[in-house]
């Protein structure tokens, strides 16, 4: 699946977007959280306060305990602060 | 009324056009209600240089359709326009527009309020801002979320 | 903030003028929201050709302005501006402006709804309509009163 | 005292202002559209229903029991229809 960064969460792991294959034991976006701050120091750093970061599966606010599979693109950002 | 107006965009926008293109030749226009976001020069008593707005386009697009879908379906409205600038931003210049049209006021200033509560907390833009100590990216405010979440229906 | 500007005239006014009237070259400034009255077609169903309004100038003046004090007094605006058209006035055309400015939105759209639920219900103008079956005055709204007691502070 | 009307209670009257010297015995709004209802057809018509009137003392609204002494200007009007 297609994950994608926003804002600072991006900044701090240093790419956009990228194609990911997770285990399947990573069932919900807070699984998925947890595996990718393994990925490395950039990750681990952007992923430090999992409560602070949202999440959205193909383009619709989900919560931590959503499920993933079938998405297609999981994106991972800050509070917004648009408007 | 036809679908709302929703553009992301990175050139400025002219207001007397946005009321224009909803008021223009009809004549069941009673209300128009416009709100304005503009880039003030500090942000919690810091001078700011400029802001830069970062999106989430796809996802962007489609939540705000959601929620202009929900304003038309909870208020008579004749015309829903919402105009939001991405990129850099220097104080006093425009950040965003919500313009609503109906027969009546309340309507109007109820659907306009929606959306902006709706924008400040749950659309994916998200604001850095310049000032002489480097770039930073704003924290969200705690009573933005208090406000948006005033239109849940219970 | 200075005093809010007040304008009675049969003049139409242009939004865009006013509000860079109270944002232009200033950075305090985060928030616009500007109400126009329009003139409809019809009233309660039946089309109407115009609308005349008369009014009691030196009444009106004053009566604003106490409101637009009462509106600076309780919340934080950096500008106010309320331009109320009289004479005759066709289907289409504007009516009335209620604009206000501040750094943050609630206090604009609160200070502008404040405004109109006023003008509707208390300010000394009053509507005559043409239609075909002559010219008749507008009945006041009980809705309107009751719009404009919900600011009463108790 | 001046005393002025507006919309239909002008039309009805058929004058827009004028002065008038009511008796001591006239002390509050009621009593003026009481003494004014009395000097001809036109007035008995503009105020024969005198709950729908609605007055100013000197260009502030005020309630039907308000004291006229010392009024410069009293208006009369029916509700009003701006914005």
């Amino acid at each position: 699946m297609k994950v994608k960064y926003f804002a600072w969460v991006r900044e701090r792991i240093g790419i956009a977007e990228e194609m990911v294959e997770p285990p399947t034991s990573v069932r919900t976006v807070d699984d998925l959280i947890g595996w990718l701050s393994t990925r490395g120091e950039t990750y681990a750093y952007a992923f430090e306060k999992p409560k602070v970061i949202r999440a959205a599966i193909d383009h619709t606010h989900v919560k931590p305990d959503a499920m993933i599979s079938g998405a297609r693109e999981i994106a991972f950002f800050p509070p917004m602060t648009g408007g | 009324m036809s679908a709302a107006t929703i553009r992301i965009q990175e050139a400025d926008f002219d207001i007397a056009q946005e009321i224009a293109a909803l008021t223009k030749g009809r004549s069941d226009v009673g209300a128009v209600v416009t709100f304005s976001g503009i880039c003030r020069g500090s942000e919690n008593g810091e001078p700011i240089a400029a802001l830069t707005l970062e999106h989430y386009p796809e996802m962007a697009e489609a939540e705000i359709k959601r929620h202009t879908d929900e304003a038309m379906s909870r208020w008579p409205l004749t015309g829903l326009t919402v105009v939001h600038r991405v990129g850099r931003i220097t104080p006093g210049e425009n950040i965003v527009l919500v313009l609503a049209a109906s027969a009546h006021r309340q309507a109007a200033f109820q659907a306009a309020e929606f959306l902006m509560d709706y924008l400040k907390a749950n659309a994916p833009f998200w604001k850095r801002e310049e000032s002489q100590n480097g770039a930073s990216w704003i924290e969200a405010r705690g009573h933005d979320d208090a406000a948006a979440a005033r239109w849940t229906k219970s």
